[in-house]
């Protein structure tokens, strides 16, 4: 069933200004039809992504984030998207640890000339968040923990779990 | 005193007898153990490669594990075509899956935890240089070496990880410390022809008939080798090259323990000289005394 | 806050599949939101001037457009609300073409999206604040490193231009690579015939100043404004004095090192001129073998010296030059064929690299011109070249093809017959890589003309027989194994980093490949630039490149620098990042993070470490935003407080979940 | 003599302004190659045998992706360069150079590559691939054709199929190599019975070929290994 046939969900994209974005922009230009679910917040630079715009999306209720930036070595700011990848490898490894499914987060890396590969990320990754579903109701206390976690993510530490 | 497990191969009981007593004799008389290793088979040579490299490993692993059953890690043989076999064995095996299809043919599994190295090897990183210089009774001042290492014992360097693949030395030094001059051999790693001299004569022909001619033009009076199959092909069929190539090449072809018992004045019955099938004695008679050495 | 709305219709790109007008009125609804209303072209003049007027008339203090993509009229839109009297940053866009109307079918549920990303644009303006660019005076001086023909070229230029340059060289003479070359391809020039009057106007030019004998120790500052310390090092001689007489490079007894100018193939004296063309033409004490400064007796250079200026104790000298731009021209270097151990490891004398066999054919070389082989000054017949060693093997971790080196073989392959008209040239190679203007044919006529045999195969060894190297090959066009007895093997080396580029990129931060190249800004469009505002590229050291191309990256350097020399003031973009020194535990997290070195340490009025972005240097990334453990440093514009109210606005807090 | 002239030396005539004529050597060539073991000859590609003509589009994906899998190399990657065919020292007794069955296999000639010589002739010298540019192990690779082959019932160079039959069968019979047993054996099934007679004086003389065989206690063991072998452990 394509998913822009059956109720819109909830998916936050948070895209790099020089890479990604500008390949959704080319999948605009070149009219490459995607389901509507995905908003897009605009960052400078996938280095820019804090963890913690993650979890409160999350948090908020958002039933699927993506986030994408340049392909590593082409980060137009050097290696923003290396510090993005640790960051982001972290917080995936986190989120089941909260009740999260790690499935509602991905990440990935499309050029400002990939449109169809944006085409491409934006319809799987749609498929997928509809197939989860919308995200289960959150409980607002543990939101400090939810902090933490982010926090820690962002500096790449260990596992909250295990200190 | 270094002990180390043995494993002589097949040739040693046969084609390269003098190999085997040579090597058992100056490793004795330079204070490295060897202890047979009980009960040990054929390694499968090249045939079995050829055939299949589980069988192959099998065949080398059924004697690795003979060699854990003795509760050693090391094993040494003087044949590189048997080391090569043990090695690429383990190597392979460093592969689970592959172990695992090894050991089923095998009744006894191999844990692969063995290190196979060449006598050779063993002597060079093992034994003091001063030491072995120190037990030289005769120099072997005067004669003109050239040191052949054959195709497969550096080759190829992940595996065989001992000396140089393009120029091994190991040997060159070796000669050097007995007092032999050393002529720089250029084709110390082509290949002589390997097994081919039963079932293709012509190529052996060719191949180390190329050797002794390169040997001929840097003046050696004689070769040194560390292999049984070169060995074979340089002396035993020195006369077939000679007749196939109309040549008249004459260069005695020494195993290298052979002449380092001599240095070290090992009983010749235990160097096997006789066996050579070149007349090795016009070079042996280049060897100045040690009177007129000194 | 009083904020303005304007949807834009785009013709019937955005309103074919949005309803606009009611975008607009929803739109109404959002805090803050005093006017809204729908627009045919938001961009052409009339649009514009239709949201300068509101700003006016209904007395707006923020303007939200949705149209387009910010990438296509951000700028536009931008500056039309600073001609309407605003901040350019009290302005938003809200991308609802490329993100909504051309990639959704359906109208209902693209017109909600569409204000659904109004609202985000609304609540992120209601955050942003005023930003003003800082403006700040350049340096009108240029600092070229590296002396070779891009550094020279591109030094030349800049000083024609109108700017002072500083030419920073290593070596005693500027001249590079091309300096030690024979002839050039493709047209068979003698290479310092047409070097030797660049090199002689560099030495004449008033606003060049030139160290050789130097390396760059230390970079400080921004683009515009970098402060670069040189090592001059010492020579021993007082170059203010030395005339380039040469009397002390006869005289000196010690002549047993290794000539690198020459390739060592030959020996030099301790104290030397390194080639009659040298530019500065002034002698040189090498104090790892100057008998008076290793074993302290000798002393015959100062003797015969006319003008005294050989001096024993000189030191190594620092200078700090202030410059407004950069650029790098330290080329490359020459791969080591010692890693191929079938080529003989040096055993071999005849085998010599592709530089040594330039020296041979050098009228100025060793030989004097004549083409001698090294073990025993015979005139080689054989010649047999090597291509590709150390370039396009990973086995040595050279995967890349270094580029001039089928077009030098060639040439040498022509010059060999010129020299030795009875000569045999046999030429081992992969591929032959020849485009450019008159390549190919010039490698053609190599074979053709001058009956070079090029044999299409890798050389598996060489080894000696007799007087004669056998060199052993494939001709894999004729499919088979094939042997030529060579007297002279010349390995075309390849090109690899310039020893010392790391380092060097580490202090300019430009960053090296993985084979330590430096990183160009991007490869297609901004060839010569780097990421690092005010630092240039030219030449070799970006990757290898031959004479023609060098030259063409000096120039292009030169005229980015003039470019960028040729405003008076520079503005900075003043989305960066600021610290809140109140926040600021002064941890240091941010300042190791930044890629481009922009935040440093600096003291309160208490003593304490606190960080500080330099405005000029930062890039505006945010990654140190991220990593603050404080959220004490905030990238301008894009805040946490500003992407957390757009998160919010997409995804409401649950306990305000009905806010609407 | 010098070794040079007792190789076959094919169109090696170098043209151009060059006054060293032949001085490039060609080892060999395909489609006339010729080898002599002076008893008898054995013509290979014959004189004059017009060329094959391979259709690449039905080259056999199977065969590339057996040969990968088997010897866990990538035959992408090898860019022709020859390094392994420059080096290898039986070019000369070969059908196709070395290089030219990665070519083979790269295009998917499966019959090509499994009926030529080369691959039985192999001596796995290890020259190819300790020069290998790529880092291929191109030994392996001919080992695996080799094997493959075998599977597919050819054996063209017989006598080497048979050598190592008949040292096997040795091995499996006394646990190890009995090399007067393995030639008798191999004279017999080869059809060769004057092998190397004009060696045996010299050999028996030196008491380098002892009559009896040396069996081991493990004997049985090894038979074993064969035997499972047999039954299908061979899957490598
Ligand atoms: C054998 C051979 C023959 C060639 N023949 C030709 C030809 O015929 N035609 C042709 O077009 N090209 C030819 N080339 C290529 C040519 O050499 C290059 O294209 C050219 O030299 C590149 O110039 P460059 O200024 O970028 O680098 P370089 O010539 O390498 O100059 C770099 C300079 O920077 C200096 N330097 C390096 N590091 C530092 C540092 N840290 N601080 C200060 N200074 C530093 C060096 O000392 C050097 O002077 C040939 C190359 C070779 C190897
Ligand atoms: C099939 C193909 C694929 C390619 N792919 C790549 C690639 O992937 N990457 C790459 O780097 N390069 C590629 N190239 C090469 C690339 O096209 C050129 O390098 C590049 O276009 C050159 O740019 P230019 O501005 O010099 O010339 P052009 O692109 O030819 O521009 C010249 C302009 O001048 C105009 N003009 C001509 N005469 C006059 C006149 N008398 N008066 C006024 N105007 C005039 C022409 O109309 C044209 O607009 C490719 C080329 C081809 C053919
Ligand atoms: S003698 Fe003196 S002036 Fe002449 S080159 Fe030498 S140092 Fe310079
Ligand atoms: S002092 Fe040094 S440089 Fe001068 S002449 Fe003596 S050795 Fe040469
Ligand atoms: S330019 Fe030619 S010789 Fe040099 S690396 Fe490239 S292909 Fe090889
Ligand atoms: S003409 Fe074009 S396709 Fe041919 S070699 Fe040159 S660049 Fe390659
Ligand atoms: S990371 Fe934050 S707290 Fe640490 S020094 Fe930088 S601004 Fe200050
Ligand atoms: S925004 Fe980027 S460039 Fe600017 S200070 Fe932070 S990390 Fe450095
Ligand atoms: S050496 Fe390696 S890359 Fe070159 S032809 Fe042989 S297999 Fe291919
Ligand atoms: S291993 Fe085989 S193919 Fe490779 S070089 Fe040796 S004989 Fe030739």
């Amino acid at each position: 069933m394509p998913a822009q046939d059956v109720r819109e969900l909830r998916i936050v994209g948070f895209l790099c200004n020089w890479c990604s974005y500008g390949g959704a922009d080319t999948a605009g230009v070149g009219r490459f039809t995607q389901p509507t679910d995905l908003r897009i917040i605009r960052v400078p630079c996938s280095g820019r992504i804090d963890p913690l715009f993650i979890v409160r999306s999350l948090m908020n209720g958002a039933d699927g984030v993506l986030v994408s930036g340049c392909h590593p070595r082409d980060c137009h700011y050097a290696e923003g998207n290396f510090y993005a990848r640790r960051r982001l490898e972290m917080l995936k490894r986190f989120l089941p640890i909260t009740g999260i499914d790690a499935r509602r987060f991905e990440y990935t890396w499309v050029s400002a000339s990939e449109g169809q590969r944006w085409q491409h990320v934006v319809t799987e990754f749609t498929r997928r968040i509809h197939e989860l579903g919308p995200a289960p109701s959150f409980n607002p206390a543990s939101e400090a923990d939810w902090n933490a976690l982010a926090v820690q993510a962002s500096q790449g530490q260990g596992c909250p779990c295990h200190g | 005193m270094l002990k180390i497990a043995y494993y002589p191969g097949c040739s040693g009981q046969g084609t390269s007898l003098e190999y085997d007593s040579s090597t058992r004799a100056v490793c004795k008389a330079l204070g490295v153990e060897l202890v047979d290793v009980p009960d040990w088979s054929c390694c499968g040579s090249t045939p079995a490669h050829t055939v299949n490299h589980v069988l192959s490993s099998a065949l080398s692993a059924r004697n690795l594990a003979q060699v854990e059953v003795m509760g050693m890690d090391k094993v040494t043989t003087p044949c590189p075509s048997c080391l090569t076999n043990l090695r690429t064995a383990a190597h392979k095996m460093e592969d689970p899956e592959f172990k695992a299809k090894s050991n089923a043919l095998l009744d006894v599994p191999c844990n692969n935890t063995v290190d196979a190295q060449s006598v050779l090897q063993v002597l060079a990183e093992n034994v003091d240089p001063e030491l072995i210089k120190s037990k030289v009774v005769k120099p072997l001042t005067g004669i003109k070496i050239a040191c052949y290492y054959g195709c497969i014992m550096n080759r190829p360097p992940e595996v065989m990880k001992f000396d140089h693949h393009e120029n091994p030395m190991a040997m060159d030094n070796l000669m050097a410390l007995l007092g032999a001059e050393v002529v720089p051999f250029p084709l110390k790693v082509e290949c002589c022809g390997a097994s081919y001299g039963i079932p293709r004569g012509d190529i052996v022909h060719k191949l180390s008939g190329k050797l002794l001619d390169a040997g001929r033009d840097v003046g050696a009076d004689a070769f040194v080798t560390a292999c049984p199959l070169c060995q074979m092909n340089l002396d035993l069929r020195q006369r077939q090259i000679n007749d196939a190539l109309r040549e008249n090449f004459r260069i005695p072809v020494f195993y290298y323990t052979q002449l380092l018992g001599y240095a070290l004045g090992i009983d010749r019955a235990e160097l096997g000289f006789e066996k050579l099938c070149v007349d090795p004695r016009l070079a042996l008679g280049r060897i100045k005394q040690p009177a007129q050495a000194m | 806050m009083r904020i303005g709305v304007f949807i834009c219709h785009c013709g019937s790109n955005i309103a074919g599949t949005v309803d606009c007008p009611s975008v607009a009125a929803t739109a109404l609804k959002y805090p803050d939101v005093v006017f809204s209303t729908d627009t045919m072209y938001a961009c052409s003049e009339p649009g514009q001037d239709a949201i300068i007027q509101a700003v006016k008339e209904k007395n707006l203090d923020g303007v939200v457009v949705a149209s387009c993509t910010p990438r296509m009229h951000e700028q536009t839109f931008r500056r039309a609300v600073e001609r309407a009297g605003l901040n350019r940053y009290m302005f938003e866009m809200a991308n609802i073409r490329e993100h909504v109307s051309w990639i959704g079918k359906t109208k209902d549920l693209n017109t909600g999206k569409a204000s659904e990303l109004v609202r985000m644009a609304v609540e992120k303006l209601r955050r942003n604040r005023p930003l003003t660019a800082k403006r700040f005076e350049t340096t009108k001086r240029v600092l070229v490193i590296g002396g070779g023909v891009a550094g020279i070229q591109a030094a030349l230029d800049c000083a024609d231009g109108g700017q002072e340059v500083v030419l920073v060289e290593r070596e005693q003479s500027i001249g590079g690579k091309m300096a030690k070359l024979d002839k050039t391809f493709p047209t068979v020039d003698c290479s310092s015939c047409v070097l030797g009057p660049k090199m002689v106007d560099i030495a004449q030019h008033p606003k060049i100043t030139l160290y050789t004998c130097s390396e760059v120790e230390s970079v400080g500052g921004y683009v515009g404004n970098f402060q670069v310390t040189v090592r001059r090092k010492a020579t021993y001689v007082d170059w203010t004095k030395c005339t380039g007489c040469g009397l002390c490079v006869e005289k000196c007894p010690s002549r047993k090192h290794p000539d690198p100018f020459n390739e060592n193939l030959c020996n030099a004296p301790s104290i030397n001129i390194p080639f009659p063309q040298a530019i500065p033409k002034k002698a040189a004490i090498n104090p790892v073998s100057c008998l008076m400064l290793t074993k302290g007796k000798c002393g015959a250079c100062a003797k015969v010296c006319p003008v005294k200026c050989i001096d024993f104790e000189q030191k190594d000298e620092l200078v700090t030059v202030d410059v407004g731009a950069i650029v790098v021209a330290t080329g490359y270097d020459l791969f080591d064929w010692h890693k191929y151990p079938q080529y003989g490891e040096g055993r071999y004398k005849d085998v010599i690299t592709s530089m040594q066999y330039e020296r041979l054919l050098s009228a100025s070389g060793p030989t004097g011109g004549h083409v001698k082989r090294p073990s025993d000054g015979k005139e080689p017949k054989n010649v047999v070249f090597i291509q590709c060693v150390g370039s396009r093997d990973k086995s040595v971790n050279r995967p890349y093809c270094s580029g001039f080196c089928c077009m030098y073989t060639a040439k040498q392959a022509i010059l060999t017959k010129d020299h030795i008209p009875d000569s045999q040239s046999y030429v081992f190679y992969m591929d032959i890589r020849s485009p450019g203007k008159l390549y190919d044919e010039f490698t053609r006529r190599a074979m053709e003309e001058y009956g070079a045999q090029y044999v299409r195969g890798r050389v598996a060894m060489i080894y000696p027989k007799g007087d004669k190297l056998i060199v052993r090959g494939a001709d894999t066009l004729a499919g088979t194994q094939v042997e030529v007895p060579a007297d002279l093997v010349v390995l075309a080396v390849g090109a690899e980093a310039a020893k010392g580029a790391v380092q060097l990129g580490e202090k300019l931060r430009v960053a090296p490949d993985q084979y330590g190249f430096f990183v160009e800004s991007h490869p297609k469009l901004k060839p010569v630039e780097t990421n690092t505002a005010g630092v240039f590229l030219a030449g070799a050291c970006q990757g290898p490149k031959d004479i023609p191309a060098s030259v063409g990256q000096g120039s292009a350097a030169a005229a980015k620098v003039l470019g960028l020399l040729s405003k008076a003031m520079l503005e900075s973009d003043p989305a960066v990042s600021r610290v809140n020194p109140a926040r600021c535990v002064g941890c240091g997290k941010c300042i190791q993070t930044c890629p481009f070195g922009a935040i440093k340490e600096v003291q309160d009025r208490f003593g304490n470490p606190k960080a500080e972005v330099i405005d000029t240097v930062c890039q505006g990334c945010g990654i140190c935003t991220v990593t603050c453990p404080q959220g004490a440093i905030q990238l301008e514009h894009f805040t946490d407080n500003q992407i957390l109210a757009e998160v919010n606005a997409l995804c409401p807090p649950k306990m305000f979940a009905n806010y609407e | 003599m010098s070794y040079g002239e007792s190789l076959y030396q094919f169109g090696a005539s170098v043209r151009g302004g060059g006054v060293s004529k032949r001085s490039i050597r060609y080892i060999a060539s395909p489609g006339t190659s010729f080898q002599s073991t002076g008893r008898f000859a054995v013509p290979y590609r014959k004189l004059g045998m017009p060329m094959q003509i391979f259709d690449l589009a039905t080259a056999d994906q199977g065969f590339i992706a057996e040969v990968e899998a088997r010897s866990h190399q990538n035959v992408k990657t090898c860019y022709q360069c020859g390094n392994c065919t420059a080096g290898c020292p039986y070019t000369f007794a070969y059908d196709y150079s070395v290089s030219q069955i990665m070519r083979l296999v790269q295009t998917g000639q499966k019959d090509a590559v499994l009926k030529s010589r080369s691959i039985w002739l192999c001596g796995s010298c290890q020259s190819c691939t300790t020069r290998c540019p790529n880092k291929i192990d191109v030994a392996l690779v001919m080992d695996v054709c080799r094997h493959m082959s075998r599977e597919a019932g050819y054996a063209t160079e017989r006598s080497v199929k048979v050598f190592a039959d008949s040292f096997l069968a040795s091995v499996e019979r006394h646990g190890r190599a009995y090399e007067l047993g393995l030639m008798a054996s191999y004279m017999t099934r080869s059809g060769r019975v004057f092998t190397d007679v004009d060696l045996a004086p010299q050999v028996l003389m030196r008491g380098k070929l002892p009559f009896k065989p040396h069996p081991i206690q493990g004997r049985e063991q090894v038979a074993r290994i064969f035997e499972r072998f047999r039954k299908g452990g061979k899957n490598a």
